[in-house]
């Protein structure tokens, strides 16, 4: 086998396996949970309306009976593997009977366009200017952005968040603070829903991409104050070939292959400043429907969202490991 | 460089849609004729069958405004002004021994669609219920209804399986009731229960408009035909308000900042302190229940210190009332809301129609209640604590807290227990407990020490009452740790699974004398073994013999008899002297108004109306606003 | 090894094409608020000549890496030049390294060029080879883009590499050819200076052999001169014309390579050629005692006295200069004795 | 070791500055043994009071003093980062020099581990975790939980320095001496490893407080025990910042983040007293 095939097996074998030990591990700390799904959706139902105590009994057994959680743990897991292969995690209990599935397919659009923007831009702007000021030693703009960044780097994005909200929402109310896009626009490609969406984005998207930029711009800006060490660079300065050049080919598409590989590291830990962001932007994604799945204590969509959510980082791993030896040649060619 | 391409082209995006965006709050929807309500964020919004079971949109408006039924009770009013006939044409109409009840319909009422709407309905409702055991109100529908007829197309008939003289209490709107289905659209359906009846036909005055699939938002818009409803009927004037929206509009600062923004009209509910600082930043341009200090609306609903019967030595009423004893209310009123509370001795809320029925009558019985602690009698009730609660407050409210005693008492209450340490002391003793240094011992030797449940987040205000109560009681040496249940609450009450907790189970109409609410569900037949789980409401699964003489008495009197208000006081005197719960105080609920474009929100000076977003009652609010004169012009 | 050594030369016209002065490049360091200074390379004065081959030798650390990347204007802090000129004279025009940066660059390739230590990895990684040479050298020749790639690839075959690794990743070739390509790239401007710093330590026996025959080869043929470095003796013997020994930052000795290897006059000399394996040798080498100096704090003196075997007392408090002596140059007070130790 | 800290605190401005912030932040949190009022206890004070001469950084609308609160609440935060650091360092030698040390297939099988672990989202199954547990989920649990996801990254790297000793003269004198596996990782390699992990552990420190307070302001952790998060969490709950008590969230943030700059700064320059190619572009400048 070549270098190349047995890189994509590798990283193919690395996604299943991800796959695997995420949804087992779902499983089984779900199914471990005191919350009894047929109680839990009873109390919804009586805690307002007058009640019959005999009536809440018929109600129990009806219940019961429509969740299906019969059979053994064994049996129950073998079942609940069957039905993520379907992409069927049955009703949600706080939103019975919609499927889990239609709220989370419904949802993770918004996670993934929230994400995808606020990733790509952190990772761009963090490298490019970790670039820079590993480059550019002595700028003094470079070093001033840098020391912004990498001080907003450790602090939660809930506090960051929370900071841009207040400021933008409170203090100087200018940009929307709750939802995905402006109330009674019906989604389509119209140029006022697209603007409504960014819109809507910007805060959260911000909040991500402020606390987001610090590592890029660390590691990227240690890796090129190492590799203009390298003795391609060294010889390509004293080869005359122009610092544009220099920094382009020669410092930062090297500093980017580790790079790409800490994107795909770093989408698990993204992905939980997302659930933080989207609950308190109110922002209609996975995260908020896990946080409030979690509040109304909804047993299958906690377990859908989490399942989903680590196939979903697994597979953007995947997409970006399979990328990868398009920016570089020693995987792609062996 | 093609970042910088990039970032050109973003900001260009950004800068031509930035403006377009803003100018409209809501799109393509004039503000001044629309009122916008906080919703709960719909996880199912693309469902619209209320007689399944879950949740989701239906709190979005769907009850509130396109649902209809024979009855509403005023959970704010007080005599017959608290009742409304609303597909009913008239009270219901009982046969002697209560297996019987007759409705009858008004007649020109109409589903949205154009479908009159007729007892056909109403049988069909009852019958598919019963044929389909998951759905809302089938269980209750199989034990009372034996057979449902319509005589004519406005007449039904009820016959019961055993006497019930509160059947009609189904088809009561106190929070919500048992809906009336549309048969032309349900008949049509295979499944009525995986049916997400999407759009809805409204049988009230407002029709779906849209609704956010992310269940952020739905958009209600009056209907053409609203003079067509039970509701429209009644109405000198056209309803002003053409849209509601209802919106989830985020966490309780965003909700705040929102409202201060005139993006959010109506507050299901905020800390305290968010409903003082819109008072504080919005001034004139704010209402509420009561228009300053302590804003808050108290719901029918008890707040209370629950005990688990079944576990000891909480069986025990010396006990209770020791642990009542030790409470300073002053502090709990302070420290849960912020002396914003709506203080109850009573058993029952001290709303509505509670007041003039049960707390004034029994002021007096209160004042000279004896409570023997084993060596001596005391009365413990405290009149003043009004009084007492006013004078904490008026250092930070000054001159709108009022000095008269009877305006104090409907902000803060008529009085509670005062805190007697001595008291609680020679109770305790009397129980066989005694006192190590600052540790009670219980009878058995171990140290005595309490689990408090609370929920938590869900019901911020009774976590902090919480709090502060196991501090009381820690400090009195029964060392107390809060418990914080979350979601698992509702499961862990019902079960058992507590010693004691801060939550409800006491609710009431409001609007109306009768117990029976709640009351009926305390018969001593449906306590739980212990480990079972208890059905609502006898949540400390209190056992008396007493106390089941008055249910079985309340059950046969009829709803309106005036035996049901002395049956009411038994039940309360019986509640004070075993102390089977500590009640606290009323659920205050602080919802305050924005006036920036309507006005005539219901008031403690004129409860016309609910004014809660998730009661159905809040219809009869939103069909009286009244636009105000110096709304910002579109 | 058999140790050769390279036949004279058939002296040329003396032309000088490097000069370098009273040269003195340091170390110059500050941390954890030591300030050290390290001599690494200290005062040196060398003319190198057209057509030349001129080699570098000295153990590690003895600062002749400093020396040559300090020719190379290759130096980054903390070496920073502290005195002395380094002059290459290119047809007539006179380019001070240090003087003017810009002309200097504008030079490299076209009339300079470098093979570095490790010149295995002088490639980038993630481009092609004909990324190199497209970088390095299109701009010095002028040519149309088709014309530059038949030129490159004629230069490739003439030593000896298949046009093919133009279109090859670094890594796809082995590091021989990787050697040789460096080589390729560093002369496909036929440049009239290299500088070279140890271009074969990194490679087996066998590939260093070829190496150097086509360092030669490419030498006679374009006719530039040679600067190199390196610590290995047999090296030198096989292609350099005129040795420089350095030790802890100084030239001690200069000279023709037969004639040194003949007559050694610096000890310290001696010491590297009779340390060289020889044929038929049985002899166990001497091994010189002490270790080299630490050119923070260099010994008084001559800097080889504690280790030289015929240190006398003077040794020891004065520093010899570098006097003619013979066919080249040497700095030691005992230069004449050597041969007898 | 002291010579270093020393060396660093002379020389270095990072850590000095690093060093000074953490020191301080700690003495802080430690005075909260000290504290006249007892951290769990509320309405003792005048609730909403702002910062003034009798309660320098004010009081909460749970009548608390904020310096107390804040006091105990950074013990109890720092506590809870040292804990999760300890126990993922220890997991994290423990893979990571086996691998190193070991090679070959078993390198390879705690690698595929490792890697799965790193791609798994850890604040989904955080969150997963507390659902099951709810009010069982005591801080130390929680610390176990975020330890046993806190370890993968720090594992590779402290793996990739190991196998650079691996084939070292040291490591096969002491083979065959006949030094046992065991004792050839924690008296051979250990000191060398040390660095790295002395460097991932601030990191990893500021990870789990990071973790911690995201965790409590949420509500997903013992509300009871005062916590930088759980400060928060409160002032949320009390609607501090709409309310205008800004210094309830104001100080927590504050000293959180200095917090972090601290410990990132010791990162940092520990980072670069141990790269030796960072260490060298410093001695140019």
């Amino acid at each position: 086998m070549d270098g190349f095939a047995k890189y994509l097996a590798r990283r193919f074998l690395q996604f299943i396996l991800v796959i695997f030990l995420g949804v087992s591990l779902a499983f089984l700390i779900t199914h471990l949970s005191p919350v009894d799904p047929v109680e839990q959706s009873v109390s919804l139902m009586t805690n307002f309306g007058a009640t019959d105590p005999r009536s809440v009994e018929l109600l129990r057994a009806a219940l019961s009976e429509l969740y299906g959680l019969q059979g053994s743990f064994f049996e129950q897991y073998l079942a609940f593997w069957g039905r993520v292969l379907h992409g069927d995690f049955g009703p949600s209990l706080s939103s019975f009977p919609t499927p889990v599935m239609s709220l989370i397919m419904g949802a993770l659009p918004w996670t993934v366009g929230l994400l995808t923007l606020s990733v790509l831009i952190s990772w761009c702007l963090g490298n490019l200017l970790g670039a820079l000021a590993g480059y550019f030693r002595s700028n003094v703009l470079l070093k001033l952005s840098g020391a912004a960044v990498m001080a907003l780097h450790p602090v939660p994005a809930y506090i960051v968040g929370l900071l841009l909200l207040l400021t933008f929402g409170f203090v100087w109310p200018v940009l929307p603070i709750s939802g995905g896009a402006q109330m009674n626009l019906q989604p389509g490609f119209s140029l006022a829903f697209i603007g409504s969406v960014i819109q809507h984005g910007l805060l959260p998207a911000l909040t991500l991409v402020l606390v987001g930029i610090g590592s890029w711009f660390i590691s990227m800006r240690s890796l090129v104050s190492n590799i203009v060490t390298d003795d391609h660079v060294v010889y390509a300065e004293l080869g005359g070939v122009s610092s544009a050049t220099i920094f382009s080919q020669y410092v930062a598409r090297n500093a980017l292959l580790p790079q790409l590989t800490g994107l795909a590291l770093s989408l698990g830990n993204v992905f939980g400043g997302a659930v933080i962001t989207e609950f308190l932007f109110n922002y209609p994604g996975v995260g908020r429907l896990l946080i409030q799945g979690i509040y109304s204590g909804d047993y299958s969509l906690v377990l859908g969202v989490t399942t989903m959510s680590i196939v979903a980082v697994a597979v953007a791993v995947f997409i970006i490991d399979l990328v990868y030896p398009l920016i570089d040649p020693r995987v792609r060619l062996g | 460089m093609m970042f910088k391409n990039l970032l050109a082209a973003i900001l260009l995006v950004a800068a031509s849609i930035l403006p377009a965006a803003a100018q409209d709050f809501i799109a393509g929807i004039p503000r001044n004729q629309t009122l916008i309500i906080q919703g709960p964020p719909a996880q199912n919004a693309e469902w619209f069958n209320l007689w399944a079971p879950g949740g989701g949109a239906s709190n979005n408006g769907l009850q509130q405004l396109a649902a209809d039924t024979f009855w509403f009770i005023n959970p704010d009013g007080t005599g017959d002004a608290a009742w409304t006939n609303a597909l009913a044409a008239d009270r219901p109409q009982y046969n002697a021994d209560f297996t019987e009840m007759t409705v009858k319909l008004k007649d020109g009422i109409f589903w949205s669609d154009g479908v009159p709407f007729t007892a056909d309905d109403v049988v069909y409702t009852v019958e598919t219920q019963i044929a389909h055991p998951g759905m809302g109100w089938s269980a209750p529908f199989t034990v009372n209804v034996d057979r449902v007829e319509a005589t004519d197309p406005h007449t039904v008939v009820f016959h019961l399986k055993a006497p019930n003289s509160r059947f009609h209490t189904l088809f009561t709107v106190r929070w919500n009731a048992a809906w009336i289905m549309p048969k032309h659209v349900f008949e049509k359906v295979a499944d009525p229960l995986s049916f997400n009846n999407n759009p809805p036909v409204s049988l009230s005055a407002y029709v779906l408009h849209s609704y956010d699939k992310a269940g952020n938002w739905a958009i209600w818009k009056l209907r053409d035909d609203w003079q067509r409803t039970s509701i429209g009927m009644g109405l000198k004037e056209p309803p002003q308000v053409k849209y509601v929206v209802y919106r989830n509009a985020g966490n309780p600062d965003a909700r705040v900042i929102e409202q201060l923004n005139h993006n959010l009209d109506v507050i299901n509910d905020i800390a305290p302190e968010g409903m003082f600082t819109i008072a504080r930043k919005a001034g004139d341009q704010m209402a509420a229940w009561f228009p300053g200090f302590p804003f808050a609306h108290p719901d029918p609903t008890l707040p209370s210190v629950l005990f688990n019967h079944q576990v000891k030595p909480f069986d025990n009423a010396d006990v209770r009332w020791a642990l009542a004893l030790m409470i300073d209310i002053r502090s709990v009123a302070m420290g849960a809301y912020r002396g914003a509370a709506n203080l109850a001795a009573l058993s029952t809320p001290p709303t509505g129609i509670a007041v003039p029925d049960y707390y004034e009558p029994m002021q007096d019985w209160l004042k000279g209640f004896e409570l023997n602690t084993g060596t001596r009698t005391i009365k413990p009730y405290d009149p003043t604590i009004a009084e007492q609660v006013a004078a904490l407050v008026r250092p930070q409210w000054g001159d709108s807290i009022p000095s008269d005693p009877a305006k104090l008492k409907t902000m803060f209450g008529f009085g509670w227990w005062k805190q007697d340490v001595q008291a609680a002391t020679e109770l305790l003793q009397k129980a066989g407990f005694t006192k190590q240094g600052n540790q009670w011992m219980m009878p058995d030797g171990k140290p005595f020490a309490i689990r408090l449940m609370v929920e938590g987040d869900n019901v911020p205000t009774l976590a902090r009452a919480g709090s502060i109560i196991a501090q009381q009681w820690s400090m009195q040496g029964i060392k107390t740790t809060i418990d914080v249940a979350g979601p698992t609450n509702g499961q862990r009450l019902g079960a058992g699974d507590f010693e004691a907790a801060i939550y409800w189970s006491v609710e009431t109409w409001g609007g109306h004398p009768d117990l029976s609410f709640f009351l009926d569900s305390y018969d001593s037949a449906y306590i739980a073994e212990p480990g079972k789980t208890q059905p609502p409401r006898n949540l400390q699964r209190w056992k008396s013999e007493k106390l089941d003489a008055i249910i079985q008495a309340n059950r046969k009197v009829a709803f309106d008899s005036p035996q049901v208000v002395d049956l009411g006081r038994d039940y309360l005197k019986l509640a004070v002297e075993e102390m089977p719960f500590i009640p606290l105080m009323a659920y205050n609920k602080f919802a305050p108004f924005d006036t920036t474009y309507w006005t005539g929100y219901p008031s403690a000076a004129d409860p016309y109306s609910a004014s809660g977003p998730f009661w159905s009652n809040l219809r009869y609010m939103v069909v009286a606003l009244k636009p105000n004169p110096a709304a910002p012009k579109p | 090894m058999q140790v050769e050594v390279k036949p004279e030369t058939l002296a040329a016209p003396a032309e000088p094409v490097l000069r370098v002065e009273n040269l003195k490049a340091y170390y110059q360091m500050n941390y954890f608020g030591v300030s050290r200074e390290v001599r690494a390379v200290d005062d040196i004065t060398l003319t190198i000549h057209r057509n030349e081959i001129y080699g570098i030798a000295g153990e590690s650390s003895s600062g002749k890496s400093s020396l040559i990347k300090t020719i190379a204007g290759a130096i980054r802090p903390p070496l920073r030049v502290v005195s002395g000129s380094v002059r290459f004279d290119f047809g007539g025009r006179t380019l001070d390294v240090y003087d003017d940066p810009q002309a200097m660059k504008a030079a490299r390739w076209r009339h300079l060029s470098y093979v570095m230590q490790g010149s295995m990895n002088v490639l980038n990684p993630v481009r092609r080879v004909k990324h190199a040479f497209h970088d390095f050298a299109f701009r010095h020749m002028g040519l149309s883009p088709s014309a530059f790639r038949a030129r490159v690839e004629a230069h490739l075959e003439q030593i000896g590499l298949d046009p093919q690794v133009l279109e090859a990743y670094p890594h796809q070739l082995s590091g021989g050819m990787r050697q040789r390509l460096a080589i390729g790239l560093a002369t496909v401007c036929e440049p009239e200076f290299i500088i070279a710093d140890e271009p074969t330590t990194a490679l087996d026996v066998l590939v260093q052999q070829d190496v150097l025959a086509l360092i030669k080869d490419v030498q006679s043929r374009l006719g530039s001169s040679i600067i190199f470095v390196t610590h290995d003796m047999t090296v030198h013997a096989a292609i350099a014309d005129r040795i420089g020994i350095i030790y802890a930052g100084r030239l001690v000795e200069e000279g023709p390579a037969q004639a040194m290897f003949a007559r050694p006059q610096h000890p310290y000399t001696a010491h590297l050629i009779a340390s060289l394996p020889r044929i038929g040798d049985t002899t166990r080498r001497q091994s010189l005692p002490g270790k080299p100096p630490n050119l923070a704090d260099p010994p008084s003196g001559c800097r080889f006295h504690p280790r030289c075997p015929l240190a006398i007392t003077k040794c020891e408090t004065e520093s010899p200069p570098l006097e003619p002596r013979g066919e080249g140059r040497v700095a030691c007070w005992r230069a004449g004795e050597v041969a007898a130790a | 070791m002291f010579s270093i800290l020393r060396d660093l605190l002379r020389f270095n401005v990072e850590f000095l500055v690093g060093f000074v912030l953490t020191a301080l932040i700690f003495l802080f949190a430690a005075a909260h043994f000290f504290a006249p009022y007892p951290d769990t206890a509320i309405y003792l004070l005048p609730p909403d009071m702002p910062p003034s001469a009798e309660f320098w950084l004010g009081t909460t609308s749970r009548g608390q003093d904020v310096f107390w609160q804040m006091s105990a609440a950074i013990w109890n935060t720092m506590t809870f980062g040292l804990v999760v650091m300890i126990l993922s360092r220890i997991i994290a030698l423990a893979v990571g020099m086996l691998s190193g040390y070991l090679g070959g297939k078993a390198d390879e099988v705690l690698m595929t581990i490792n890697d799965t672990l790193i791609a798994l989202p850890n604040i989904p199954i955080l969150l997963l975790v507390y659902f099951v547990m709810r009010d069982q989920m005591t801080w130390p649990l929680l610390a176990v939980t975020a330890a046993l996801l806190g370890w993968n990254y720090d594992a590779r790297l402290i793996r990739s320095v190991t196998l650079s000793l691996r084939n070292r003269e040291f490591t096969r004198h002491a083979v065959f001496a006949g030094m046992s596996v065991p004792q050839v990782l924690v008296r051979q390699h250990l000191p060398y490893v040390m660095p790295v992990v002395f460097f991932t552990a601030m990191n990893n420190l500021i990870w789990a407080i990071g973790l911690e307070v995201t965790l409590s302001v949420l509500g997903f952790s013992d509300v009871n025990r005062p916590t930088v998060g759980g400060m928060i969490y409160w002032a949320n709950q009390h609607q501090a910042a709409v309310s205008g008590i800004w210094w309830w969230l104001v100080f927590p943030i504050v000293a959180v983040v200095l917090l972090f700059l601290g410990l990132f700064l010791l990162a940092i320059s520990i980072n670069e007293y141990i790269d030796p190619r960072s260490r060298l572009s410093r001695m140019g400048g």
